[in-house]
């Protein structure tokens, strides 16, 4: 047991160490540097070239990211030259917005997902069925830039019901407003969600309602929902579970889309801002991030997987 | 009166194909506490017809006829009524336990949640009924089956467990449909024995279900042969066994090898193979696998024929009866 | 007050429709949305503009001068007079007595000194390096006064600092605090001090009591947020999500018209155009100029994309200019176009170039507009490449574009006509560099009169006409939008809000 | 059955140092001490553990077991299928748990297997023709060759005719895809066929048809069959010896008729009277038996099956017993053995049902 | 009992008679979807492909005034104009091109070179699969925004620059599902089978694991062309897209989102392809699914 958490973890640093040398080797073939962007339009090849040395741009690639490396292994991430923030400082403020857009959206499309899912398997093949699929086909083709003005357009324009753009904090601005504020983007992202996960739970509940044990269930005399709800839901939870820990680790990186349009201050806008400006130093920090993030939400999908399914529990052991 | 008449009793189920005609025209009764075993090839029906009776067909499937049970025609139930009849008065143990048991719920909810809706008994009370059943069907160590998961039990273990649960709230029907196939002989021994003896000692009506001739032999006190969803024969156990008239059951009886068989000797064939259930032959199923077939197998076709005192049989050409069976044959 | 002997009378404009009432109330608080965030908030790297930052620079370092809302001349503000005495080759700024930065400590005119040599630090990395450049030294001749002796005289320097950076002074020790530190406590003499900035949010800036200009400012708490995507921007302000907006973009400006907003456009000359890169083929080739020139419709380009609701540049100054002539800026000719894309196809030279946009939704939108428009033509074929922010930055400097989106705008021609096409200057897009376009710009520059002036920007006009560097697209909408409960939208210099003058009805 | 329970008094004089006790010489195949094991996730199976017999040419023999007891382990290992962690296995004189992989893979094609689950082990996207001649096929056979191979086989075992050559298996029904299935071994000429439970998935009308075939096929080519399966019934019907397994080790081994006539292993006794007889008035010969399965990850010590036995006694818990001749042409593993001297009193085995 | 009459081998079969059950029928309405499904992709394909031979404006220029609404009359007007006026329906089909294009190409490259590489780590174990998976894994922990904002970064933007960003963003997931179903059918009793009769590793992953593997990874295609057509569109939104003016359904909407509230059909147009276009391909794929796995798995 102890043995193949520490492989796992071994490999997952290993991800990780993989996924940051991409990143830098990426963004060294870019055109343009941190320092021509600080020196601007007006910037002298000398004055670039003094300010790379002193911001250590000057050394070649793989000495660079030694040096990063050394430094992000005792938990420093450095300094951005752009904005001058420590990108620790900068990552700690974006996160609490992206991970609860995440996790609303996450939440909005599994909730409705379960249940259209639900629908969708009970009434199988119906015409109740089929409507609910041809719509979350429709969610499907709706991708979150045009999701996003639809819903300011009605809700927040013509009806006001929320803001149009913008970000409050619990702290400041109250849990309401926070909510008013998240909640459009996060029903943009997870429009296609709710079709994805639809989909994947639909044709599990199916296949687990062939099962005998349904059947068996059903023989006892319990009632069709209770089947559903108690009998059928988790064990064909599986592959909704993947694609959840899969999903909230893209998100957690990639709701970019959504908080440019409701200019939210998450990770996704420090990833396009850094980017744009060159910032290594940032987007090392973000990159490796989002990875360890993504490594830890898979290792807790396979928790969950025990959770689930007491079969794999006694394997495990 | 009889606990169960089935009355014409047909069940179809949509296929992209058409209509698989599984279950066809079956009439058949069942006794008070008395035990009916079914058998057949697979595919003959078994299955669709248990699960006919009990009204748990699969989507997109259709069906007709009567199933009365303690006076009331299931078929034409309200869901809700139906529901209170599944568990409390009909129960059902499945073919193979490690299926019919949910993975994920551990055995203690399986078991009391029955009791719970139908006996309305509290979560304690359904406890000790609990602990008291799985005693009675011979699991060791109940207390600690009640924690377990279905997968941290032995096959035979499950089964007892099924069964354990379909007795719950003391029906008065207990339908098993094939419910030692996945398990080794030595423990079908041992279920085979629980069922009749629970059968014998609670004077509950059985339906066995099994492709396995010898399984259902010495278990019943009646026995139906289906044949590609029709009832081919049905008589008192040792008649059927003893004395088969259908031709399909003559040769069933011929097919299978027994433990005494002589080696190296060859079975008996029955040739061909089972008709497809879309589209299968009018009259007798088994006319093209007869070799006594004649026109009129197909054309009229065969009708239900009462050969004994117990003993009906649908075939146009049946076996002649052994000296000893006695009853008469009338040929139409 | 004003410059010495200028008479930019820019006439103008508060043309902000009334909003809430007349009287100014005091408290209160508001959110301004605006265009892009600063990377810091050291005023060197500040973009004092509408698309900039204007409004965090003005709330949080005050200005030394303005422009006068009523004839567009320069104005005092912080500096109570700044005068030259030589026709411009020296200028002698005096603070007012008695101010204060944030901190309580005295601001003096040795911090100007210090900032203004910051600027033409090019390791500062300021965008206002050729603005500060032309002064030469900087003299300290009293806590409230020094002296600034330009490089060739600049009558109308005052110009220079009102749109741009200069006229932002912050605390030199403050500064030397850090960059980090800084962004966390910058200290000004605005009339703001910062609360808390949190990064591609929102920053918060409450008053500063201590303000020179009592009883301004007069709102307690300014909230400033940058929002990127321009009709979110827009609708925001519509919603009454905020209370005033920042504004560039010509269809949201008429969106705010239509939707009962105040507005409050900065008539500005000049405007946007379309840089062709004279450094090299196929713009090297004055045919080729002019015949794209001739083949764009800038009306359509206004249509397509901000629906119409854009003003052209019909001629370089704005009506309320005293330098108007009405020497047009274009004058489209498909025929005369098509010959011209013939001509240069037969000598094997087709017209075959390159848009480079940036990622910027209009930016894009132009390019595809140009591009459309010259599809009718023969002989002639555009790309467009979008380039992010970086490559933009570097762009300006490699100038490695055949054809891109400039800009010159200005309430007086000093200093940005100079700085977009003298031969010199190191942000000459174009790259032209004509003898007698150059006369006329130094003419412009150093005389004194309006009429002087006049001549020689109509020399300007000629030459530019003449050579088409350029081609000239819309006015800048340098526009500050507000619902109706919000008074004081004033704007000063090239459409820079100021924070000090807003006030809220409830 | 009762009388005939006599004893041959000199068993342990006929056991030899150094092999097995009941193995022969002259043999096709010998497996000596077999052992596989698996590594899951819940420890390692010890799945066969010291398995040995003999097939002699010709022959046909039957393995019988409760499942789980390792008998499709133990035929899967003898084509290194599975790979042995121990013993020896000799065919025709050839060490198949040491020869090369180049060689093993000719070997294998004189030594051809039928596995469990007929349409299983057809691939369910290529057709019938090509799925027979596939080992020809890797031998480099010429197409012309294997069409005429193809048409051949599909011929012996019933299936001629173009409609089943361009079948896929899913279109076959279960009797068919076995018969594809022996097809496919005959057709690379084995000498051995190990066939694994090939009817337990069947129907009994095409269960008789498919023994049927294997016995006149066995007759026609003079092939030596390992047959598996559960079915003593069916195992009787086909064996000339028959190896009883439990939980990866031999109870017995012997002629079939001897040892069905006169188990000496209690577990072997206990088979024969739980398989259930087409009597109606009989039901089962013998009493049953209690208990279920132990685990295979956690066997019980000494003999695997002390936990079931009702003559257990310690001795069984410590020691494990090793095969020994109780008699010729019947050993047993067992250290009371209902056949030979220590043989306890004749347990009764009639009427049971109730 | 072996002899059979001959003349009662073939029987007629059964008449349904008024007396039967009513069974649904397994409804024949979804094969309507599907052959409407499989006609728009085919016909999408052939305007696509010969958008440059139909009787329509250049995409690229003015055919008539801008922001024109949906109008009977001119073919060129019949789906409206976007903001330069240019037609909207030949906007739409030479759109297909490159939505199609961008769909197709960079699902197939993801499929082959996931597939082969999933495939190969699934069948051969050991080393071989742990690097292959700590590849997949490494990609998909790579955030994709920031991939293909590197990738636009260093590569300008076009057709090629975002096939690459795609096909790389497609590459892990058809990696796991080959790799996933790879270890699934390499149990399976007839490659022991195949391994019996004597075949080598290639003959086994080529002959008779491939055979399995592509009805499984081409249903999934669809879906995935699907997803990658409405990502082009939002690499369009962040700016990053294919270069103007070729058209692309996501850069067409994402041009006209910022007016969405004046003139709609610039945005439901395009949306109203992608949809169609979307739920063919789920369609398509469902449907090629259940036609090769029917009675499988
Ligand atoms: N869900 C279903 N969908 C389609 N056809 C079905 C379904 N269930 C059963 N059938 C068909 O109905 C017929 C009868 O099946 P049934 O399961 O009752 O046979 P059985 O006698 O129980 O066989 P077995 O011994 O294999 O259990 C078969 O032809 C079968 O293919
Ligand atoms: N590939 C494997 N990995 C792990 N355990 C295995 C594997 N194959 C077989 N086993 C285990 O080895 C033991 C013997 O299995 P085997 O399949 O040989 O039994 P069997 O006698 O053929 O049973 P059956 O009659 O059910 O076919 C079982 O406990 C089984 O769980
Ligand atoms: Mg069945
Ligand atoms: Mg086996
Ligand atoms: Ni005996």
């Amino acid at each position: 047991m102890v043995l193949s958490i520490a492989r796992r973890v071994g490999r997952s640093a290993v991800v990780v160490l993989l996924v940051t040398m991409a990143a830098v080797g990426l963004l060294s073939l870019a055109p343009g540097s941190a320092a021509a962007v600080i020196l601007g339009e007006n910037a002298t090849p000398d004055a670039v070239a003094a300010l790379n040395a002193s911001l250590g741009l000057d050394l070649p690639v793989w000495q660079q990211y030694l040096t990063w490396l050394g430094n992000a292994v005792t938990g420093d991430l450095g300094t951005s030259p752009i904005t001058n923030e420590p990108v620790v400082d900068a990552l700690l403020a974006r996160l609490p917005v992206t991970v609860e857009l995440a996790v609303l959206a996450l939440l909005i499309s599994i909730v409705v997902s379960v249940i259209l899912a639900l629908i969708s398997a009970t009434w199988q093949d119906t015409v109740v069925d089929r409507a609910i699929t041809a719509f979350s086909s429709v969610l499907l083709s709706v991708p979150a830039f045009i999701a996003g003005p639809l819903l300011v357009y009605f809700l927040a324009l013509q009806l006001g019901w929320f803001p149009v753009s913008g970000w409050a904090r619990i702290g400041t601005d109250g849990l309401e407003a926070n909510l008013a504020s998240a909640i459009m983007p996060a029903v943009a992202i997870s429009l296609i969600e709710i079709a994805a996960f639809h989909r994947i739970l639909r044709s599990d509940l199916i296949s687990t309602l062939r099962e005998d044990f349904v059947g068996a269930a059903r023989a006892k005399g319990m009632s069709r929902f209770y089947v559903m709800f108690r009998h059928v839901l988790r064990p064909s939870s599986f592959s909704l579970i993947t694609l959840v820990g899969i999903n909230l680790g893209r998100l957690i990186g990639g709701t970019v889309v959504v908080e440019t349009l409701f200019s939210l201050p998450g990770l996704g806008q420090l990833v396009v801002s850094s980017i744009t400006s060159r910032d290594v130093i940032s987007v090392q920090g973000i990159v490796v991030f989002i990875a360890v993030v993504y490594v830890v939400l898979n290792m807790l999908v396979d928790l969950s997987y025990n959770w689930l399914d007491p079969r794999v529990r006694k394997a495990a052991v | 009166m009889p606990a169960l008449e089935v009355r014409g009793l047909k069940a179809f189920i949509g296929t992209a194909r058409g209509a698989v005609r599984a279950v066809d025209d079956v009439s058949f009764s069942l006794g008070r506490g008395e035990a009916l075993g079914v058998v057949g090839e697979s595919g003959s029906g078994k299955s669709v017809m248990a699960k006919a009776i009990m009204g748990l067909l699969p989507h997109r499937s259709g069906c007709s006829g009567e199933v009365v049970f303690e006076g009331r025609d299931l078929l034409t139930l309200p869901p809700k009524e139906r529901e209170q009849v599944w568990g409390k008065q009909i129960a059902m143990v499945f073919q193979d336990p490690g299926r019919s048991l949910n993975p994920v719920v551990r055995v203690e909810r399986q078991l009391t949640e029955g009791m719970r809706k139908h006996l309305g008994i509290s979560g304690s009370e359904a406890r000790e009924r609990a602990l008291g059943l799985l005693a009675e069907v011979g699991v060791p160590d109940p207390e600690e089956r009640l924690r377990n998961y279905p997968h941290e039990l032995s096959g035979g273990m499950r089964q007892r467990v099924m069964i354990a649960i379909a007795l719950a709230c003391e029906p008065d029907l207990l339908i098993a449909d094939e419910p030692t196939t996945a398990l080794d002989v030595t423990v079908q021994r041992q279920i085979l024995d629980l069922l009749r003896g629970i059968q014998r000692s609670r004077g509950t009506s059985m339906i066995l279900i099994s492709h396995d001739l010898a399984v259902v032999a010495g278990r019943t006190d009646r026995t139906a042969v289906m044949y590609a969803g029709k009832l081919a024969e049905i008589g008192a156990t040792r008649q059927v066994f003893e004395a088969p008239r259908h031709r399909y059951t003559h040769a069933l009886l011929g097919a299978a090898p027994t433990i005494d068989h002589e080696r190296h000797t060859p079975l008996r064939l029955i040739p061909g193979s089972l008709p497809d259930p879309v589209s299968p032959p009018s009259g007798c199923r088994f006319a093209p696998r007869c070799g006594a077939a004649t026109t009129g197998c197909t054309d009229p076709g065969p009708v239900v024929t009462s050969v004994g005192s117990d003993h009906d049989v649908a075939c146009c050409h049946p076996v002649a009866a052994p000296a000893h069976s006695g009853g008469d044959l009338v040929d139409r | 007050a004003g410059g010495g002997g200028v008479a930019g009378s820019a006439a103008a404009g508060a043309d902000a429709d009334a909003g809430a009432g007349t009287e100014p109330v005091q408290g209160g608080s508001a959110t301004v949305v605006y265009l892009n965030e600063p990377r810091t908030l050291d005023p060197t790297a500040g973009s004092n503009n509408t698309p900039g930052n204007a409004i965090v620079g003005n709330a949080l370092y005050g200005t030394l001068l303005i422009t006068d809302p009523e004839t567009g001349e320069i104005a005092p503000s912080m500096a109570s007079s700044f005068s030259t005495p030589d026709d411009g080759k020296t200028f002698e700024l005096t603070l007012r007595d008695g101010l204060t930065f944030s901190d309580g400590s005295p601001f003096e005119a040795s911090a100007i000194k210090a900032q203004w040599e910051r600027h033409k630090d090019p390791a500062a990395g300021s965008s206002y390096f050729a603005d500060a450049n032309q002064v030469e030294s900087i003299e300290v001749t009293s806590p409230t006064t020094l002296r600034a002796t330009m490089a060739t005289p600049v009558p109308n320097f005052g110009y220079s600092i009102v749109t741009s950076g200069l006229n932002w002074i912050p605390k030199p020790e403050a500064l030397a605090a850090g960059a980090e530190a800084f962004d966390e406590n910058p200290i000004g003499a605005g009339p703001f001090t910062l609360q808390e900035w949190r990064r591609q949010d929102a920053m918060v800036l409450v008053k500063n009591p201590a303000y020179w200009d009592a009883p301004r400012p007069y709102l307690d708490q300014l909230t400033v947020r940058a929002v990127l995507d321009a009709s979110q921007r827009i609708n925001t302000v519509i919603s009454g999500g905020a209370d005033v907006g920042a504004e560039s973009s010509w269809e949201n400006v008429q969106k705010a018209k239509d939707a009962g907003l105040v507005t409050d456009i900065q008539p500005l000359s000049g405007g946007n155009y379309l840089a062709l890169n004279m450094r090299r083929a196929p713009f090297d080739d004055i045919r080729a100029r002019e015949a794209v020139a001739a083949a764009l419709d800038p009306e359509g380009l206004n249509v397509s994309v901000y629906t119409g609701a854009a003003e052209l540049v019909d001629t370089l100054f704005a009506p309320t200019s005293p330098f108007r002539t009405d020497i047009p800026t274009n004058e489209p000719d498909p025929a005369r176009a098509q010959e011209l894309f013939d001509e240069l196809a037969a000598e094997g030279k087709p017209v075959s170039f390159t848009f480079t946009s940036t990622s910027n939704s209009e930016s894009r939108a132009t390019g595809e507009a140009i591009q459309a428009q010259l599809s009718a033509f023969r002989n002639v074929t555009v790309e467009v490449k979008t380039i992010d922010f970086a490559e933009l930055r570097t762009l300006q400097s490699s100038k490695d574009f055949d054809a891109t989106v400039s800009s010159a705008a200005f309430l007086d021609p000093e200093p940005r006509m100079w700085t977009a096409f003298q031969g010199d200057s190191p942000v000459n897009m174009s790259g032209i560099d004509d003898p007698q376009l150059n006369e006329a710009l130094l003419k412009g520059r150093t005389s004194t009169t309006v009429e002087d002036r006049k001549a020689a920007y109509t020399v300007v006009q000629e030459r530019l006409k003449a050579l088409h560097p350029n081609i000239w697209m819309t006015r800048n909408a340098s526009t500050a939008v507000s619902g109706t409960h919000v008074g004081g939208l004033t704007q000063y210099g090239y459409g820079s809000l100021r924070p000090e003058m807003l006030w809220v009805q409830e | 059955m009762t009388a005939e329970h006599t004893t041959n008094g000199s068993v342990d004089t006929l056991e030899s140092p150094g092999r097995a006790a009941h193995l022969r010489d002259g043999a096709l195949l010998t497996v000596e001490d077999l052992v596989v094991r698996f590594r899951t996730e819940g420890g390692v199976v010890q799945a066969v553990s010291g398995v040995s017999f003999d097939v002699l040419p010709g022959e046909t023999l039957g393995i019988v077991g409760e499942s789980g007891c390792g008998k499709s382990t133990t035929g899967r290992a003898v084509l290194r299928l599975n790979r042995p962690a121990g013993g020896t296995i000799t065919y025709a004189g050839e060490r198949i748990d040491q020869v090369g992989d180049a060689r093993m893979r000719e070997l294998r094609r004189s030594m051809q297997m039928i596995f469990q689950d007929p349409v299983a082990s057809l691939n369910p996207r290529r057709p019938v023709k090509e799925i027979v001649v596939e080992g020809l096929a890797v031998a480099g056979a010429g197409s012309q060759e294997r069409a005429a191979t193809a048409k051949r086989v599909l011929e012996q075992v019933g299936l001629g005719g173009e409609r089943f050559a361009e079948m896929l298996p899913r279109q076959l029904s279960g009797g068919q895809a076995q018969r594809v299935a022996i097809a496919r071994a005959l057709a690379l000429n084995p000498s051995l066929l190990i066939c694994d439970e090939p009817v337990s998935a069947l129907d009994v009308s095409v269960q008789a048809q498919t023994l049927n075939l294997i016995e006149e096929l066995k007759a026609e080519y003079g092939l030596t069959v390992l047959f598996i399966a559960h079915d003593l019934g069916v195992v009787r019907a086909i064996s000339d010896d028959v190896l009883v397994m439990y939980l990866g080790t031999v109870c017995e081994f012997g002629d079939a008729d001897i040892v069905y006539g006169e188990p000496a292993h209690p577990y072997t006794r206990a088979l024969m009277d739980s398989v259930p007889l087409i009597d109606p008035d009989r039901g089962f010969a013998g009493p049953a038996l209690e208990g279920d399965v132990p685990s295979p990850l956690d066997p019980p010590s000494g003999c695997r099956f002390r936990t079931r036995c009702p003559l257990a006694r310690e001795r069984c818990a410590v020691e494990e017993p090793q095969m020994r001749q109780v008699r010729p042409d019947q050993s047993v593993a067992c250290h009371f053995p209902l056949v030979g001297p220590t043989a306890p009193d004749p347990i009764p085995t009639a009427g049971s049902t109730s | 009992m072996t002899s059979v009459d001959p003349a009662v081998k073939t029987v007629p079969a059964v008449t349904p008679s008024a007396a039967d059950p009513h069974v649904p029928v397994v409804r024949k309405q979804r094969s309507v979807l599907v052959a409407f499904s499989y006609v728009w992709l085919g016909l999408l394909i052939l305007a696509a492909i010969l958008a440059p031979l139909l009787p329509i404006a250049p995409f690229d220029a003015a055919a008539g005034p801008p922001r024109e609404s949906l109008q009977l009359g001119s073919i060129d007007l019949l789906l409206g104009t976007d903001q330069l006026g240019r037609s909207l329906l030949s906007r739409i089909i030479n759109g297909a091109q490159v939505s199609l294009v961008v769909g197709a190409v960079a699902g197939l490259v993801g499929a082959v070179v996931g597939g082969v590489l999933g495939m190969v780590a699934g069948y051969l174990g050991g080393r071989v699969d742990s690097v292959i998976r700590l590849l997949a894994d490494a990609m998909l922990a790579f955030p994709p925004l920031i991939l293909l904002l590197a990738l636009a970064a260093v590569l300008t933007p076009s057709v090629s620059t975002i096939l690459i960003g795609l096909s790389l963003l497609v590459i892990p997931t058809f990696i796991r599902l080959a790799r996933a179903n790879t270890l699934a059918w390499a149990s399976r009793e007839f490659v022991t089978a195949a391994r019996n009769v004597g075949a080598g590793s290639g003959r086994i992953l080529f002959r008779e694991i491939l055979p399995n593997l592509l009805p499984t990874l081409g249903a999934y295609l669809p879906i995935v062309m699907a997803a990658l057509i409405v990502a082009e569109g939002s690499l369009s939104f962040l700016g990053m897209g294919i270069p103007p003016p070729t058209p692309s359904w996501g850069g067409m909407i994402s041009d006209g989102k910022d007016s969405i509230g004046d003139y709609p059909h610039m945005v439901f147009v395009p949306s109203f392809f992608i949809f169609c276009t979307v739920f063919a391909l789920n369609q398509a794929g469902d449907h090629l699914r259940r036609r090769f796995d029917r009675g499988l798995s």
